[in-house]
């Protein structure tokens, strides 16, 4: 018994407290898997915030955009025309999907919408395997020419490990959120989203009707699920086991509520480092793997204190 | 047309608040009913039974669970596969404490674990609603599933990390295990689904069944009328999980005969999920139609291919029936969201007013 | 004939109460489900009922007035009263206070039982000018408890107050009951008289008793049948049947939620026993046209097409004549697929005779009840006769007559062709009315109904006019000019029909066609018209008019009696008969005089050789404005038949 | 009227109500008398519903406090408010949609309702027997608000003024002592306006309910009600019967002067 509570209370923050060196790379590996957690999380709430819709079906969109540019460039096709094609068929899929779902589904339930994006996940699935085969596909990373290898940082009189393609991700992460946040707050359309998230007929005030809108959002949401893959792809490899990983940012989006994007990110972060920093130190006393539920256990406990979220706005019910 | 309903008048309210009101349903329901028990054993084959009516009734339980928690008292939760895995574990820890005791009690015993737990996750359901709750229960289920994978004693530290049922028996024939026909346990499963139903029938129609669908339709308005919402939403979960938890002891001791913590992951979940929205949210009937549909899909697009006599390798047709279960789900949400159980009431209503259209 | 024991109400609620005490006597839809009393129950109400009027000093002999709704506490105190040899007299509920002034003062009514607060204000309205009405109790106490008037009482109060009584003197109502006496008067109803003030008749026990007794064994009405109550309870039908009859065979009464469910309540109920008059057949049917019209395409030729094998073979089936096998079976297929749930979904199911009469009724009306398997029949009498002088027995029945004579019912043709009645069901007298009692019971005892018919040579009763408006053509035949209108009228196309012939060589008439039904055909035919006048002048109109007024001659050829009554000549006229323009009266029944003379050149031209003439006439528009419009009529030559010959055709 | 208006039944204390700096109420007083009908007016955002929020228990005011039937409290759950006897409406209809009319109404009677879960289970013998009663209780209501014929459409189906009604039968079903409604007559026509009138008099009469109700439309308020307080930004302004108050100054400024 005492043992357990030193292994829990005591014995982690020894370790840190003596090997802070690990306790770095176990930072920035969790900031690192934190940042695609937050990709992902992007893509939710980007629909969400347009269209209302839940999307469930944004882990396997990274997963099919990730296929199609491997596979497209198995077919032959240099890489960049395979990228450039890949972000057209992401467009097709966003008219698609507006056509087929969301225009004749619209006014029904949340839950239907819901399932409806089960349906979607489903029918990616089997079309991705019919298409490329079911087996994992290596990135195309250097076609890409994505970093490779890694640096060395000395500290604390240990090292810092960091993947080129680590950081190359946290980069391009921060440029898509800068660029989502100009989209946003700068141009004609972030103003028609954002008044979407109010009401719809706001946004017919501004002009652009939803369907425009839920095509531009999913189309945004294709886009960041597309460059999600490569990076993914780049680090393990691609395979639909990638898609439970994609579950991982439904905590992120508790943490971060499914409105905000700077909630996204910041959730993402959290979400990360704090299931690396529990596997790294916690798990072993649990018996490995507890990464699978650790994070939903984070957002779950944040959940009960804050309901709305980290930048959701407090809720005043009325009657 | 086949309804006349002339001259049924309800003399008492007993009468009118019948579960079956109507004659003719009174009628087709013990038809049913009869085919079922009677007709089923005496002519289905065992294949049949193995892989079409067992499953499906299994499922229907499990369907009908989340129903009473999804579509009465509309909380949602992707938790269906854990509670069902706890029934799982549970009746198998329960056969190996008590060797001797009558299989079917513990089967359902074993429900009330699964209850327990439900409860423990509903516990976030008073803070939380909607998708933040359902994504709440999805931390039940990934935590669950990882229980039954590192906890072995769960699976009495079986090298195979999975349940393998011992052969129990009921008046000395065998209802579980290897030895057990398929005939004897469609019967029992049949039996306590029965059961279980028209106790989830009574419960729907009655006080409670009306304090959750109050819960779900303005849970405020509930409250100001002296609902008490935290009681009522904890006895949902527990109620559905107990359900859940007897399919799942169901599902590996009357169906599968071993299971491992797979049976009950995530896609469990979802597939559950699905039954109850394509079958209709808030009908029993249509937990039944929509297990009948998800399960029996799959089935029918596999034995398509051979019937029009095209062969495919199983690889193919596996992500076919994908792509085409895919894109079923949307259709029939399209098509009537509400769900079968609606087209069923839409057709009944026709056939009540026949000529008229209305 | 009557057993003493049974020979007043009371004593027959009495009987039911001890033979069958746990039999269903009453329903009510009440608070969603159909609240039921035993024979043992009802007996135990009017009791309480009745000591509780005879504590509030209602005597022997004194008048009960009755007006509401057909509810079971209305008809309960019908017999409480019965019971103390009291007399009810159930007043119309859609009466104006006026109205029911007249009756309470000409009843001489001091106590009365009124439904709900609406009945309760008339009445109140009347107490100036009655002030003799003393005591007014009310069964639906919504909105009345504030009313602080000293005549209002409940009826829950007067059947405490009855208990009380009872219980302190048990004895009091066997004896009054023993009392009564079958020549007693059982009920007085007033006839809403075409001319001047109704008329209450006054009925007895007997003749009210015997009648229900001949109805009862004349379709073999029994315990297990039902019926649903819903026409006025001031109608002498509605006391025959759901009171006299209820309590002479112990069926269960129906009473409906209220007056507008009564649709639904008849689904509900489904009753076996029915009465209408044509109108309530007519809106049925036209609510089935109308809702099949909404079906779906296939739906609607399936409907149709089964509707046609119905009216080809299904009046055959019900008279359990002779029809071809294929026939057969495809009437079968119709009855599950069509007839069967049609008749469910109007609740018509499961009715075994059903009745109509007080006017004529259409063929095409009367043929799609019978077609589809109801047992309609039609039946003639009036108030002062119980009813029943006439009716058609199962599978005796023709459109045009209503049946011979009920056993007991002696009908004589006096020479002007009037109808005269003598029968245990006539009426006793017209209350304080000796003079009017006179001049309709002649010495013999004999009622004379007003109505002109004649028997045809199957001894059926065939009604075909009011007495006075029947004339004899120049060769002495028969005119009886409405009954020519009303076939006339039978046909879709044909509004309004007016016939000339009194004292003339021949028949002529006049002819209004329905704008909506030929307007129809016309477009149908893609026939072009800019409006009525212009329609009606259309040579194809008097074509298709022609051929109606012809079929009608076809069928007067089969009458002996009416047979020269043919129309030989007619018009189609320009402009629709309108009450506005005094043409009609306000219920639409043609002002025949009035209209000779208007039309007076028009008239002449039928009666002329002249085969066009030119009218110009006054008329009123919507907008009230008055103006004149011309027209240049045709004057048509209708084909008629010989009489003799078409005889030996049929 | 026949009724005798009793000592107070509620009576509420200096409550203040804010939300994150917005007050809603500001030291508002007011007590409804046994069997009266207490009418609060006031224009948009006053604070009307605010105050019945309060009263029923599913605001918690910083500041005052509520007494009913003698019984004072700060803070309470709505549902034992609902215990207590107070039953309410809501100004946009808060009824369960996806229920029949008679549903809704037997929901109304859950605390009256006692029968155990097992016996619900079986629904045999105390639960039946319980249903069955509760039932005949409710067509009751159900006759006196004269909606027999929809008695089982899906509330979700029925037009504006008939979900009114029902809402009514709701409240009517917990058999309260005290009635809130607020704004009963909203976006009703003439003849549904009478008829909730002639409702609302009749509970008010039958039963000796007390009826606490908001209402804009004074003509209605001004011949329903025995007394009337008026509210302008969360601050009583006036109080008396309908007499005194159309007369008053500050009432005339604020409100009748405004109001539509």
């Amino acid at each position: 018994m005492t043992h357990l509570l030193y292994g829990i209370f005591i014995d982690p923050f020894v370790q840190m407290g003596t090997a802070p060196d690990l306790l770095v790379q176990t930072l920035w590996e969790g900031l690192v898997s934190g940042v695609l957690y937050a990709l992902i999380a992007l893509g939710f709430v980007l629909i969400f915030k347009a269209s209302g819709v839940f999307n469930f079906a944004q882990g396997i969109m990274v997963v099919f955009s990730a296929l199609t540019l491997v596979g497209l460039n198995e077919n032959g096709m240099p890489a960049y025309l395979a990228l450039a094609l890949t972000i057209a068929v992401m467009l097709v899929l966003a008219f698609a999907v507006e056509r087929v779902i969301l225009r004749p589904l619209v006014n029904q339930p949340d839950i239907i919408l819901f399932m409806a994006t089960f349906g979607l996940t489903y029918f990616l699935i089997g079309l991705g395997e019919l298409i490329f085969g079911g087996d994992p596909k290596v990135m195309i990373s250097d076609q890409l020419q994505l970093p490779s290898g890694s640096y060395r940082i000395p500290i604390f009189g240990g090292y810092l490990q960091m993947q080129k393609i680590d950081v190359a991700a946290a980069i391009i992460a921060s440029l898509m959120v800068a660029a989502l946040a100009v989209l946003f707050n700068r141009t004609r359309i972030g103003r028609a989203l954002r008044a979407v998230a109010d009401s719809h007929k706001a946004a017919l005030s501004v002009g652009i009707s939803l369907e425009q809108i839920w095509v531009i959002v999913w189309f945004a949401a294709g886009v960041v699920a597309l460059a999600t893959g490569i990076m993914w792809g780049a680090r393990s490899n691609v395979s639909f086991a990638l898609e439970i990983i994609a579950l991982k940012a439904l905590p992120v989006l508790i943490l971060g509520g499914f409105t905000s994007i700077p909630g996204a990110i910041i959730g993402g972060m959290i979400i990360g480092v704090g299931e690396k920093i529990g596997e790294f130190y916690w798990g072993p006393l649990l018996g490995s793997g507890i990464e699978s539920w650790f994070a939903y256990v984070i957002a779950l406990v944040f959940l009960l204190f804050r309901p709305q979220g980290l930048f959701g706005e407090r809720i005043i019910e009325r009657l | 047309m086949l309804y006349r309903e002339v001259g049924q008048y309800k003399t008492s309210y007993g009468a009118d608040q019948a579960l079956f009101p109507i004659l003719q349903d009174r009628i087709g329901i013990t038809v049913i009913l009869l085919l079922a028990f009677v007709g089923v054993p005496l002519t289905a084959s065992s294949f049949t039974l193995d892989s079409i009516l067992i499953p499906v009734l299994v499922l229907s339980l499990a369907a009908t669970g989340l129903n009473l928690l999804t579509g009465f008292t509309g909380l949602l939760s992707l938790g269906t596969g854990g509670f069902m895995g706890v029934g799982a574990f549970a009746c198998y820890k329960l056969t190996t404490f008590f060797p001797n005791v009558n299989i079917i009690v513990l089967i359902l015993c074993s429900g009330f674990f699964a209850a327990a737990v439900g409860t423990v996750f509903g516990l976030p359901s008073l803070r939380i609603k909607g998708f933040y709750l359902a994504v709440a229960t999805l931390a039940a289920q990934f935590f669950l599933s990882w229980c039954f994978i590192r906890i072995p004693w769960l699976y009495n530290y079986n090298v195979s990390a999975s349940i393998e049922v011992p052969t129990k028996t009921l008046f000395g024939v065998p209802v579980t295990g290897p030895t057990a026909s398929p005939v004897t346990r469609y019967l029992i499963v049949l039996s306590i689904v029965a059961l279980l139903t028209l106790v989830a029938a009574n419960l729907v129609r009655g006080r409670i069944g009306r304090t959750w669908m109050a819960v779900r339709d303005m849970d405020l308005a509930a409250e100001l009328i002296g609902i008490r919402l935290y009681q009522t939403k904890l006895l949902a979960f527990a109620v559905s999980s107990f359900y859940c938890g007897v399919a799942g002891a169901m599902m590996v001791f009357l169906w599968l005969g071993n299971a491992e913590s797979e049976s009950f992951n995530i896609n469990q979940s979802f597939l559950i999920l699905f039954m109850v929205i394509i079958g209709g949210l808030g009908s029993l009937l249509g937990s039944f139609l929509g297990a009948a549909l998800i399960w029996g899909l799959p089935i029918v697009l596999r034995a398509a291919p051979a019937f029009f006599g095209l062969s495919i390798q199983s690889a193919t047709a596996e992500q076919a029936s994908f792509v085409i279960v895919g894109a079923l789900i949307i259709f029939f949400l399209i098509v009537e969201p509400h769900g079968l159980a609606r087209l069923w009431q839409i057709g009944k209503q026709k056939l009540r007013v026949w000529p008229f259209p209305y | 004939m009557q057993e003493a024991s049974t020979d007043t109400f009371p004593r027959l609620l009495l009987k039911q109460a001890g033979t069958r005490p746990d039999r269903p006597a009453i329903r009510e839809k009440d608070l969603g489900i159909w609240q039921t009393w035993t024979w043992a129950q009802v007996a135990e109400e009017v009791r309480s009922l009745a000591c509780g009027l005879a504590a509030q000093g209602f005597r022997r002999g004194d008048r009960l007035g009755i007006v509401g709704d057909n509810r079971p506490r209305l008809y309960w105190s019908m017999m409480a009263a019965q019971c103390l040899g009291g007399v009810p007299v159930p007043l119309y509920q859609d009466a104006v206070a006026g109205e029911m002034a007249f009756v309470l003062q000409d009843a001489e009514i001091e106590f009365a039982v009124a439904e709900d607060q609406e009945q309760v204000d008339k009445l109140l309205e009347v107490l100036p000018q009655w002030p003799r009405l003393r005591h007014i109790y009310f069964d639906d106490p919504r909105g009345l408890r504030h009313y602080l008037q000293t005549e209002l009482m409940s009826l829950d109060n007067l059947q405490a107050i009855g208990r009380d009584f009872a219980g302190r003197n048990p004895e009091f109502l066997p004896q009054e009951i023993d009392k009564v006496q079958a020549s007693d008067v059982a009920v007085i109803l007033y006839t809403s008289g075409t001319t001047g003030h109704p008329k209450g008749v006054s009925q007895t026990h007997s003749a009210m008793i015997h009648t229900a007794r001949v109805l009862v064994a004349f379709d073999g009405i029994a315990e297990g049948d039902d019926l649903l109550c819903y026409l006025p309870m001031a109608w002498v039908g509605d006391f025959l049947y759901s009171y006299a009859q209820v309590h002479v065979a112990g069926f269960c009464l129906n009473c409906p939620e209220s007056p507008d469910t009564v649709m639904t309540d008849l689904r509900e109920i489904g009753p076996t026993y029915f009465f209408a008059p044509p109108r309530i057949y007519e809106n049925i049917l036209t609510q089935v046209m109308i809702r099949i019209e909404d079906a779906g395409w296939t739906k609607r030729r399936m409907f149709h097409a089964f509707m046609g094998v119905a009216k080809r073979v299904g009046m055959k089936i019900l008279e359990g004549r002779r029809a071809p096998a294929l026939d057969r079976l495809l009437y079968r297929l119709g009855e599950t697929l069509v007839y069967g749930p049609l008749k469910n979904v109007l609740g018509l199911s499961r009715i075994r005779v059903a009745y109509t009469g007080g006017e004529a009724i259409g063929p095409d009306l009367f043929d799609f009840y019978r077609s589809i398997g109801i047992n309609l029949k039609q039946l003639y009498g009036m108030t002062e006769t119980c009813v029943t002088v006439c009716m058609q027995p199962s599978g005796d029945v023709k459109l045009d007559t209503v049946g011979p004579p009920m056993p007991g019912v002696e009908v004589r043709i006096a020479g002007s062709g009037e109808v005269l009645v003598r029968s245990p069901g006539v009426m006793k007298e017209y209350y304080n009315r000796p003079d009017a009692t006179r001049e309709a019971v002649d010495a013999e005892g004999f009622f004379h109904t007003g109505d002109a018919g004649y028997f045809d040579a199957d001894g059926h009763l065939k009604i075909i006019d009011r007495a006075k408006d029947v004339g004899r053509l120049a060769d002495g035949t028969l005119f009886a000019p409405k009954y020519l209108e009303n076939k006339l009228k039978f046909f879709p196309y044909i509004r309004e029909a007016v016939c000339f012939g009194d004292r003339r060589d021949k028949v002529c008439a006049f002819v209004n066609i329905d704008m909506a039904a030929v307007g129809n055909w016309a477009e149908k035919r893609n026939l072009p018209y800019s409006g009525y006048a212009d329609l009606a002048g259309k040579a194809e109109v008097r074509e298709l008019v022609r051929e109606c007024v012809e079929k009608v001659n076809r069928d007067l050829a089969q009458d002996a009696t009416l047979g020269n009554s043919q129309i030989r000549r007619f018009l189609v006229l320009h402009k629709e008969l309108d009450a506005d323009d005094g043409e009609l009266t306000r219920t639409r029944k043609v002002r025949r005089r009035f209209i000779g003379e208007k039309y007076e050149s028009l008239v002449h031209a039928l009666y002329s050789a002249e085969a066009r003439c030119h009218v110009e006439t006054q008329m009123r528009f919507e907008d009230g404005r008055t103006g004149t419009v011309s027209a240049d009529l045709e004057v048509v030559d209708a084909k008629t038949f010989d009489v003799a010959a078409a005889r030996k055709a049929a | 009227m026949g009724r005798s208006v009793g000592g107070p039944i509620l009576e509420v204390e200096g409550i203040s109500l804010s939300f994150g700096g917005v007050v809603a109420l500001q030291a508002v007083s007011l007590d409804a008398r046994e069997h009266e009908i207490r009418a609060i007016i006031g224009p948009n955002g006053a604070g009307k519903s605010s105050l019945l929020n309060v009263i029923n228990g599913f605001y918690h005011p910083q500041k005052g406090s509520v007494s009913f039937k003698g019984r004072k409290r700060r803070r309470v759950d709505p549902h034992e408010v609902a215990q207590q006897g107070i039953a309410r409406t809501f100004q946009n209809i808060a009824l369960f949609r996806g229920m029949t009319a008679l549903d809704n109404l037997m929901t109304g009677r859950t605390l009256k309702m006692k029968s155990n879960f097992l016996h619900q289970v079986v629904y045999w013998g105390a639960a039946r027997r319980e249903e069955l009663e509760h039932r005949a209780k409710v067509e009751e209501i159900i006759d006196f608000l004269e909606i027999q014929h929809i008695r089982r459409t899906p509330v979700g189906q029925l037009p504006y003024g008939l979900q009114k009604r029902v809402e009514l039968g709701r409240a009517l079903a917990a058999e309260p002592d005290l009635l809130l409604l607020d704004e009963p007559m909203a976006g009703m026509n003439i003849e549904e306006k009478q008829d909730m009138c002639r409702f609302i008099l009749d509970v008010n009469d039958q039963f000796g309910t007390t009826i606490v109700l908001i209402e804009h439309d004074m003509s209605v308020v001004m011949d329903l009600s025995d007394r009337v307080a008026v509210l302008d930004y969360g601050r009583k302004i006036a109080d008396g019967t309908p007499e005194e108050v159309r007369h008053h100054r500050a009432v005339i400024d604020a409100y009748l002067g405004v109001a539509h």
